[in-house]
Formats: structure tokens, C-alpha cells, sequence
């Protein structure tokens, strides 16, 4: 049985599922307990299980990162909220140098079950230090896992797993997407990391997405279908562990490759999944791999200026017609 | 209703007149303002400074025009407060091109950087390194200036309050750090987030003044200020002066505050600010009722000119912006 | 030459001969680890602890067996006092796959996660989170435990520390900040990077307790460790202790340390904390300079125990390694 | 008039010959002044500049970065210095969210001529808190220039335009470079932002190579060129801004591409090169671009372990053999 409800419900149910089952999972942040947070994920929390485990913090993002580090290596299972993803920059060293490394430092010997829940992404005019996408940090430090859910459904599913993880989690929700609603099973399920899902199949090119992006591409797709051209999209879900068999898998299938996220351009993740597929299927490639992705500029705040800094469908559709055009056509 | 009378002081009267003026022309710009966003002419993170107008008038009253402010995400009142023009100011909430940030801003970053506002933070803490960097700067070039730090009483808590106001002890630097308590961030109260009486006691961590004052006395303001200035100045470094506030709204405008006792926000609206200073002048300098009638509707006039001047003012061009991307990001973006 | 004397006290005399020895072993450990660093034999950076092995040996000795402690990067006393197995420290401090971390860590990370030491830390200030972690973590599943967070006196300008002590102090979390106070951050005087006279007044600003004492007086460092363990355990909330001492070699094993007054190194030399412990015991317990020859005799051989383990443990697999980044990346390495 | 000196005397100088030309340069940071830092490239300054423009500072990476950016906005040019680049995860707030981000959102009437000077790179058994390359960090995050010099002609040229360049810029040194020699001119000179350097010249592959691995990727050239491949290898020396025309004129010259970084791979610039280059010269391609990286884990302290996680030479010459011979022969 499933019944339509909201990505921030999702997530509250996740929450409250897990909570449930497990009495060492807890979860703190800024305002997230009495206030219920601000997207209402948390809502209800502290009713049901009291202050020990729902607790508002001081604005003290390093701590409140840091503290997740050392109460999961004793054994609870923290869920700790940094407001927005920008404001993890000020949490970065307890979450490279501590939490990432940790279980390695010690040979093994401690373990690390932390989640980081926060959100990011543009769009409602909040400007350059409210507006960032950050996955590819994160990515690129090993020992962190990195979960971006686009639907109810996976931000759901997801978090559960993420609760249950002996790594720290990094897990990013966008602002944009709380108060979407989505198909969610009234059971209990989980998410895997590290398997992706095919939100649209498709034959002639393959669109990896993930996070808001991935409703855009469906989005882009839709209207290229209008055109005759079938586009696959494929929603990584986690960055890290990534899926990249199915992203190949994909692109074998339509010999096209274009990778949208918002984060800017230069560095994103997505040019080292371009160059994950150049390395294992570059003869299945009937035309380069593109990426249409955030500019390279911090946010602006002016709403013209901030839509033309990230990716809108049109972008989308644009670049999918000229990948397909450049393989089927001329040169 | 009889408020609490502000200090007695020697503050000429028209200085007094001017930091009326001031304060109430903070109130009507927010008032305004707050009109506009309801209307969707404003979009974003929209925090007031209604409530607070003492602070951000009097500490700037105190300063010299070319020493430097850097305000906190509730900015609007310390740009006006720095002789902004609200204008420019209100063009940039609107996200126009001709705003003091071009429309790249808003209000969380609201700057007037010409006139010595460094700009307002959306990262809670995050213009303490401005503050404290601009007075190194300013030693190192000698130029007398101080620079006055607003923070916020959540800021008291976050990593970056302790390094800078540590750098600043250890190194006498020129600067003022303002606590503007207002008891709340969002909806946490101070008393949640911090385990001492004052703020103000943060300064025994670094062996510097402390003080704890009134925040809705603006002539208290100017002179504690004032005094800490002057101390900055003569290169005896810093203070930290925590002045008791409240907030009349919600945390911005989408909060309605609920999480706030309502008797206690109608014993601390009745220590506004204005009204105070208002009947100060009444009493003390024999001002008429009517002299501020006139100063606050040359203030309406104002604000309503600002309103005109925002809605003719152009965007930004999309097209402009992106070509000069590469200002920003140094090569083409790609 | 006669030294000062230790804290008359009531603590046994077998504790008291278990602490000669846990600091004896400290000695000798980091001793004969420089000749090993000397020649080679280990590498990487390696800031020996000998001149404060009180401060470890007092606090792990005031504590339970099951208490957490946080480390430093100058970490090797704090793992020996709280029991680690020196075989497997010099395995580790050799790179060795039968090291406390599989020869992953080294010095800067060595830790005994299983014992209760949460690891050393290369950065300054670090593990902080670690030990307010831990002592949360105790709290949720009440089992009475404290964590002893060792920092060093650089460590007190960092955000962390000023995060880290807020929050343990509002929530009143079961630790106990110990300042290692020697001095020097490297080269650089404490002097010069706070303007306060004994650092544990940064108490102060978070309304806790916040003590300086002689951190070479290990009966000193055992009573002040047990009242404010007890105090943590009891639910009171976290204390500040600052122990001074002094280093006796440089920063690292290749740093002379030229920067400090020969004539105050000397000084602190006479203040030598396992000489006075010596003392004490001839004098208060009757301790025969042959029982501690005796002891330290035993160290001796422990030590060169330890030295031939670490030889003759094999290195890490190098394909075991590559094959198991999977474990820490999860996923192919690509 | 050349000699050869050190890549430290070549910053050293470089920060002698700003300072004397400048009065707003000041520079400040731990153990730099007294001690002349870590790797003595500040050696000397405190005495001829005195202690008002050359400073140690406390343990406070926050504010080192941050107060840098103040004083850049009042019109000083503050070089700084994070001791280990991994300490800059401390600094993150005050890199992006304020210096990075400040001339855009003041509408360009403030600008932040500071320069960060760090040092990152692996090899001295270290371990895991202490030998990071984090430069895809930085890489990512519009606003911010990146140098990263490998040789002591293009340290001290590259610091010095840093120096009065009027934004942002993270200088990254390698922690094996210091103590190593180069010919630098007795002459001034200075080295401009977004040019690359073709530091070896071949027709058969091109290496993309920056900091250490530009020794490590001459080395493996002259053993390719024993066996008759001739590698060209080009130093972006900057990475933003990045000569991408550079290395596009370089690849359609030898229609291979191998691009070599210490850092880790996953999230790696490596990936942004690679799919930049492919977006631009995909025909030009004979073969899938291949990436020499560091391995996807924090870095052990065992001296095998940690020569095992990062590119050696003999990776170089078998990634760029396998490149050619993709190209030249089967399949
Ligand atoms: C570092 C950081 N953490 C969290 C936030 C989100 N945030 C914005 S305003 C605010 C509350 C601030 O309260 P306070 O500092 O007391 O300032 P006030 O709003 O009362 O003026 C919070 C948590 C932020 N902007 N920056
Ligand atoms: C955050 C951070 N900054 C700088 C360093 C480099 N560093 C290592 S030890 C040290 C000095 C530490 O002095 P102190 O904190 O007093 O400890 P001590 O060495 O005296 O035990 C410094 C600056 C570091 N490891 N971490
Ligand atoms: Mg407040
Ligand atoms: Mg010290």
C-alpha cells in the first residue's frame, strides 16, 4: 500500500521509524527540536522521545559536526542537522580530518555510524552563502558516503540506511524538494546505497541527475520525447558509493551521455563521472559526454540571474538535441 | 504609557534630533519593507531590525564617518545607521541593478563598502574575520580607523567569535565587538545556548572590557561606545559591549515568533526605542511633539521616493551577467 | 638536588609505585623511541612527551579503567597511561601490521580504541569533538562514564575549543578539559598567543570550573583529576584543569628547540615530575632507591621487548591494502 | 643571469621582493616570523620588514584565513599562510563563503587582494591528517584562483603575481618541493595566471601533470622515450584559471591524453580536465583519457602503504604505454 505524502514526511517517518527501532539513535541540530526544524523534518520528535534525543544545539556547526563523531565511535548512532549545506564549510575539518578518517586511522579499530543531514541547492533567492551545491567536496574525501535523494520515496529509504551505515553519512536534501510529494509504501523498506534507479527509460541518450536535477531532466525528457528522442534517465541516488555499472549500462545501450547537476561547472562531480565512462566504455560513445551544470559564479540573488546560473530544462533539452544530433548527423 | 527615561547625557540636541531622525527612518524603511515582501516585490531571507534601531544609531553616531561597520543577516538598520541611501538600499532588495550590490546581494548582503559598511553575513560569525582584518589592515596602514563589529548573541557561540576576538586581544587591534542580544536565535533561547549570566562575560576569556548595557538607550549606547572607540583608537584595543535588545517581529518575516512569551514581547515593546528617545527629547530639550511629527513624515517621503526609485529601476541583464562571468571565475565557464 | 616536594596525600602507596611506573615506562618508551627515530627505524612526526608524564599518569590514575580519553598529537603518554601494550604502540610507531592500527596511524594517530583511549589527533585541538562526543554518547546510554580530553596550550585558540567547552558545559556533558599547559606552541610562547594570565581562565567564560596547578606534581594532578571527574560523573558538567609543565626536548625529534632560555630549561629540568615522584616515596613511603632501580629494570626489559615485537612484526600487505580500499571508498578505486 | 637556488629561497625571495616593493604586503601565520616557518620560506622577514608586517599567530586557522579577508577589503594584500593545507578544512567558511565570494556579492565594489599560501602532497610518512592534496576543493569554488607551482622558477614568478593579483588566491606548495633546486633568473620576472608550461615536448601522448607529479611525469617521459614514446608534458601551473587551450593544442598533437595528480581520484580536477578536453577535441581522441590519481582512501602512515596510494612513475609509464598502444594496435 502506498499513499501520497511529502518529502519532508519522508523523512520524518524515517526518522521516527528508526528512532523507534533503535533507542541509540538520536538526532540535534539548530532548532530542530522544539521548532520540529526548518523544513519540518524533525517535527514531533522531541514529543515522542524527550530531550536525551532530540536536542537543539547552540550556532556551533563545528561541534555539532564533531560531536556526531565522537558519539558514534562510543556506539550511539547520531543524526546530527547542519541548517544549510554552505554551512558545512565551517564543520569541514571535523568532517574530513575526524569523521572520514577515523575508522582508518585506527587500523580498523572504531567505527563511525554518523549521519550529516542538510540541505542545499538554489532557488528561493537566498543568494551566494544559501544557495550552494556541495556533493563534489564530499566526494572526494574517502571515507564518506554521499546521498542525494530527488523523491519521498528514496529520501525515505535512503535515510533509513543511512541511520543504520557504520560510516558517516553525508546525507544533502534540497530545499526545493520538502514540500514535493511522492508515492511512498506504507511498510517498512529500505533504500540500498550504491544502486541506482532508472526514473525514465529511454534509447537515445542517457541523462545522469541527481537531487532537483533529476525532476528537471524528467522534465527535459518529456519534452524531447515530443521529438522523437528517448531519453533514459538515471538517478544515481549516492554519489559515493556510485553506480557507475548501471551509468555505463546505460550508455551502452544509447551511445549518449549527458550529466546534469546544479553544482558549478568546474570541479562538479560530474566531470569525474565523464571521465569514469570515457574510461570504461569511450567506443560506445557516439558523441562526447556533456555536462550541463550551475555556472561557475557564486549565487546571485536577483531571481533572473539566479535561474540563468543553474540548469533549466531548456539547457537540458538544448544539450540533449546536440548530442544527438552530433552523432545521427553531420561531421 | 511611561517608558524608562534614557540617560542623561551632554549629546547636543541635534545630534540627538539626527539620531532620532535616523532610528526612525530605520523603522520605516523595515516597516515599508516588510509591506513589499508580503507583496512579492522582495524576495529571499528578509530579517528586521525593528526593535533594535538604538544600537546600530547609536554606535554609529559614536564612530568617525570613515571608520568601518561590519554588520551581521539583520543589516538593514547598521546600513542605515552608516548614512546609507535607502534608495540604493531598497533597489537592492529588490534585486535591481541599481542596488548597492547591483541585485547580486539582497538583504543578507547588503553592503555600502564606499561609505565603510563591509556588508551584512548570511553566515552567523562570518563577518567577525572582516572586522578584525579590517582593523589589522588599518593599523598596518595607520590610518586611525576603528571598526565596529556587530554580532549577534548566537554568534557568541560559534568557533570564529573566539579566534578573532582572541587575535584582536593579543594583537590591541582597533575594533568594537557589539552584542546585540536579542535573547533569541530563531526560536532558541540565549539561555539554551550559553551557560553564564551576560555575554559580556565572554570577555574574561581574553582579559578584555565587558560591558552590559541597555540596548534600547541610544545615548547609553553612544557613550559606552564612544569610550571604546576611543580606547580602540589609542590602540588599546578591543571591547566587547553586549546590549540587551529585542526583536518586535519574528526572526524574518516568515516567523510569526511564536515561541516567545507574549507578555514579555509587550513589557519590551514598551521600552522601544524611539518612543523612548522621543520623550526624551520631549523632556529633556523641550522638542515638540510636532518637530518630530515633520521629521517623520520627511522620512515617509523618503522611503516613498526609495519604493519609486526601486520599482523603475532596471534588472540586472541576464546577458551582461553571464558574459562577465569569467570576471569571476577567471576563464570561460566551462 | 632536592626538588619540590609533591601534595602530601592519602593515595596508597601501591597506587603511587603503579604511577612511578606507568611514568617510568613513558620515559624510557619515548627515550629509546628518539634513538630508533634516529636511526631511521621510524619516521613521520614524533613529539615526544617526556617532562609531563604526570599530567597523563595523575589524570588516567583518577580515572576507571572504562573512562574514554582523547589525545593529543603528543599522544605516546597519554596511550601508556592508559594502559596500552608498548609492544603494540612500537609496532604501531614502526608502521607495522601488528600496530594498535595496523601501521596506518603512527605517532600522530596512535590510539587503543578497545582500552579506552579514542586515539592522538594531528590536529590541534581535533579530538576535542571526540571526547564531547564520547561523553554524549555516555550520557544517551547512562553508563557513567567520563572522558578526559587532554589538549595542549595551543590548543585554547582554536574555534573548536571555544564550541567544544559551550556545549559540554550547557549540556553539562561528563568531561574534563585538561590544559597541558608547556608553554610553547612550537616556537611560539604562550604569551604571545593569549592575553590572559593562566589559561583556565577561559573558564570563565563558560561559568565552569576552571583551575591552574603545578602539572608535574603527580599526586596534585591525581586529587584535582578525581574531584572533577567525580563532579563530571555526577552529572555536574565539565571542569577545566590547566596543568603546567615543560617539555624537555624540542617540538618534534627534530627540532632543538633553541627558541627557550637555556637558564628556564634548566629550571623546569629540576622540576623533573618522575625525580619528585621518586622523592616522594623515599620520603613519605619509605621507598628504597633499589625497589624503583628495580622497577625501571623491569621497564627496561619491557622496552627492548617491545623493540624486537616491532622488528619482527611484518609490514602491511601492500595488495591486502590496495584490495581493501573498497572498505574505506567503498567501491572500486576508480 | 640565472642560478640555481631552492624552491623555498625562490618564495623567500619572491616575498622579499614584494614587501620592498610594496608596504601593503604583510604576512603572517604560525611560527613564520621568529622561526622564518616550517620549510624557511619566511625566513629573514621579521627582521628587515619588522613585526607589524610579518606576525605569529596563534592556532586559529579561522581566522588566519579570515582576517586576511578584511584586511584585503581595506586595501592591504595580506599573504598568509595555513601551515598544511589539510588545516585549511578549518578555514573553509572564510575561504568560500567570504573571500571567494565577497567582490560578487558586493556588486564588485570591494575586492580581496589576499593571497593563502599552503602546502599539501604526501611522502614524508605523515599520514593521514597531514598529506592531503585538497585542491579540488578550491578548484571548485567560483571566486577563488589556484596556483599550484612545481618548480622554483614558477614559485617565485607565480608568487609574486599572486601577490598583486586583486582576488583571492590559494597558493599551494608541495611539501617535497622545498629543499629541491632550479635555475631562477637573478632578474625580476613574474609568471602570469592561466598560462601552462610545456615543460617536456613529445608527439605521442600528452601528461597533464601539476606540483610533484610534473617531476614524476618527466621521469616516466624519459623512460617512455627509451622505448620510443615521446610524451609531451604540460603544467597548467595554474589550475584557475586553467590553460585549457594548452592542453587541447597539446592533445590534438598527440591524440592521447594521461593527466597525473597526487590528490585522490574519485572527485579529482583530473576529471574536470578530462571532460573538458573531451568536450573540445572528443575527435581528436585515439584513445580514452586515462587518469593517474591517488587512491580513494585517507593515507596511511606505512611507507609502502603510502607510496602504494599515491602515483609513482612506473604507473605513469604503463598508464601512458597501455594509452599508445590502445591507440596504435588492437581492438
Ligand atoms: C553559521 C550559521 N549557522 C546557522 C545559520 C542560520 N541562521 C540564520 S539567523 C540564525 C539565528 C541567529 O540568531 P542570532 O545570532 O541571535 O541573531 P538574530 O537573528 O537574533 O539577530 C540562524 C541559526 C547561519 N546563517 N549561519
Ligand atoms: C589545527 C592545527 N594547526 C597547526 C598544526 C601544526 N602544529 C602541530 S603541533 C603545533 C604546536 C602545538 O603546540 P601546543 O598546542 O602547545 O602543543 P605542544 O606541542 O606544546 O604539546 C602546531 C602549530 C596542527 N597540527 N593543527
Ligand atoms: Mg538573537
Ligand atoms: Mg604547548
Amino acid at each position: 500500500m502506498t499513499r501520497e505524502i511529502q518529502y519532508r514526511q519522508a523523512l520524518n517517518e524515517a526518522m521516527f521509524e528508526e528512532m523507534r527501532r533503535d533507542p541509540l539513535v538520536f538526532t540535534y541540530g539548530e532548532g530542530i527540536a522544539e521548532r520540529g526544524g526548518s523544513f519540518r523534518v524533525t517535527e514531533g520528535l522531541l514529543d515522542e522521545f524527550g530531550p536525551m534525543r532530540v536536542k537543539d544545539t547552540p550556532i556551533s556547526e563545528s561541534i555539532i559536526a564533531g560531536a556526531a563523531v565522537g558519539a558514534a565511535i562510543v556506539g550511539t548512532r547520531p543524526v546530527a542537522e547542519i541548517l544549510f549545506v554552505d554551512f558545512t564549510a565551517l564543520s569541514m575539518d571535523q568532517l574530513v580530518n575526524q569523521a572520514a578518517k577515523y575508522r582508518f586511522m585506527v587500523g580498523g579499530r572504531g567505527k563511525v555510524p554518523m549521519v550529516l543531514r542538510t540541505q542545499g541547492g538554489s532557488g528561493k533567492g537566498l543568494a551566494a552563502q544559501h544557495s550552494q551545491s556541495l556533493e563534489a567536496w564530499f566526494c572526494h574525501t574517502p571515507g564518506l558516503k554521499v546521498v542525494m535523494p530527488s523523491t519521498a520515496y528514496d529520501a525515505k529509504g535512503l535515510l533509513k540506511t543511512a541511520i543504520r551505515d557504520d560510516d558517516p553519512v553525508i546525507f544533502i536534501e534540497h530545499k526545493l524538494l520538502y514540500f514535493t510529494g511522492g508515492e511512498v509504501p506504507e511498510e517498512e523498506y529500505t533504500v540500498p546505497f550504491g544502486e541506482a534507479d532508472v526514473k525514465r527509460t529511454g534509447s537515445d541518450v542517457t541523462i545522469v541527475a541527481w537531487s532537483l536535477m533529476v525532476h528537471k531532466a524528467l522534465e527535459a525528457a518529456e519534452q524531447l520525447a515530443a521529438e522523437g528522442i528517448e531519453a533514459e534517465v538515471v538517478d544515481p541516488r549516492t554519489l559515493v558509493p556510485l553506480d557507475i555499472n548501471a551509468i555505463c549500462t546505460s550508455v551502452r545501450k544509447t551511445n549518449r551521455l549527458v550529466i546534469v547537476h546544479e553544482a558549478c561547472k568546474r570541479g562538479g562531480f560530474g566531470g569525474d563521472i565523464a571521465a569514469r565512462v570515457m574510461e570504461r566504455a569511450f567506443d560506445d560513445l557516439d558523441a562526447p559526454i556533456e555536462r550541463v551544470a550551475g555556472k561557475n559564479t557564486p549565487m546571485p540573488f536577483n531571481t533572473e540571474l539566479e535561474q540563468a546560473s543553474i540548469p533549466q530544462v531548456q539547457d537540458i533539452v538544448t544539450t540533449c538535441q546536440r548530442v544527438c544530433l552530433g552523432a545521427k548527423g553531420a561531421v | 504609557m511611561a517608558t524608562t527615561p534614557l540617560t542623561k547625557s551632554k549629546i547636543a540636541k541635534s545630534k540627538l534630533l539626527q539620531m532620532y531622525r535616523r532610528m526612525a527612518l530605520i523603522r520605516r524603511f523595515e516597516e515599508e519593507s516588510i509591506k513589499l515582501y508580503r507583496l512579492d516585490k522582495i524576495r529571499g531571507y528578509f530579517h528586521p531590525y525593528i526593535g533594535q534601531e538604538a544600537i546600530a544609531v547609536g554606535s554609529c553616531g559614536a564612530a568617525r564617518d570613515d571608520d568601518y561597520i561590519v554588520s551581521t543577516h539583520r543589516g538593514h538598520g547598521h546600513c542605515i545607521a552608516k548614512g546609507a541611501d535607502v534608495k540604493l538600499m531598497l533597489a537592492e532588495l529588490y534585486g535591481r541593478k541599481t542596488g548597492y550590490c547591483l541585485g547580486r546581494g539582497g538583504s543578507m548582503h547588503i553592503a555600502n563598502v564606499a561609505e565603510g559598511n563591509l556588508g551584512a553575513n548570511g553566515i552567523v560569525g562570518g563577518g567577525m574575520s572582516l572586522a578584525v582584518g579590517a582593523a589589522l589592515g588599518s593599523l598596518l596602514k595607520e590610518d586611525g580607523k576603528v571598526a565596529i563589529n556587530f554580532i549577534s548573541d548566537g554568534g557568541v557561540s560559534i568557533g570564529i567569535f573566539h579566534e578573532a576576538i582572541n587575535l584582536a586581544a593579543i594583537w590591541k587591534l582597533p575594533v568594537v565587538f557589539v552584542i546585540e542580544n536579542n535573547f533569541y536565535a530563531v526560536s532558541t533561547p540565549i539561555s539554551q545556548s550559553v551557560s553564564i549570566e551576560t555575554l559580556a562575560r565572554r570577555a574574561d576569556a581574553y582579559n578584555i572590557p565587558g560591558t552590559c548595557i541597555d540596548g534600547n538607550d541610544v545615548i547609553l549606547v553612544h557613550e559606552e561606545m564612544s569610550k571604546a572607540i576611543d580606547r580602540a583608537r589609542s590602540g588599546d584595543g578591543p571591547s566587547i559591549i553586549e546590549m540587551q535588545t529585542y526583536r518586535h517581529t519574528g526572526h524574518h518575516c516568515n516567523d510569526p515568533g511564536k515561541y516567545r512569551d507574549p507578555k514579555v514581547v509587550e513589557a519590551w515593546m514598551g521600552k522601544d526605542p524611539i518612543t523612548r528617545l522621543a520623550q526624551h527629547l520631549g523632556a529633556e530639550h523641550g522638542v515638540a511633539e510636532g518637530d518630530l511629527t515633520a521629521i517623520r513624515d520627511e522620512i515617509k517621503q523618503e522611503i516613498k521616493d526609495a519604493i519609486q526609485f526601486a520599482e523603475d529601476s532596471p534588472s540586472p541583464s541576464v546577458d551582461e551577467f553571464l558574459a562577465g562571468i569569467p570576471d569571476y571565475s577567471f576563464e570561460q565557464n566551462d
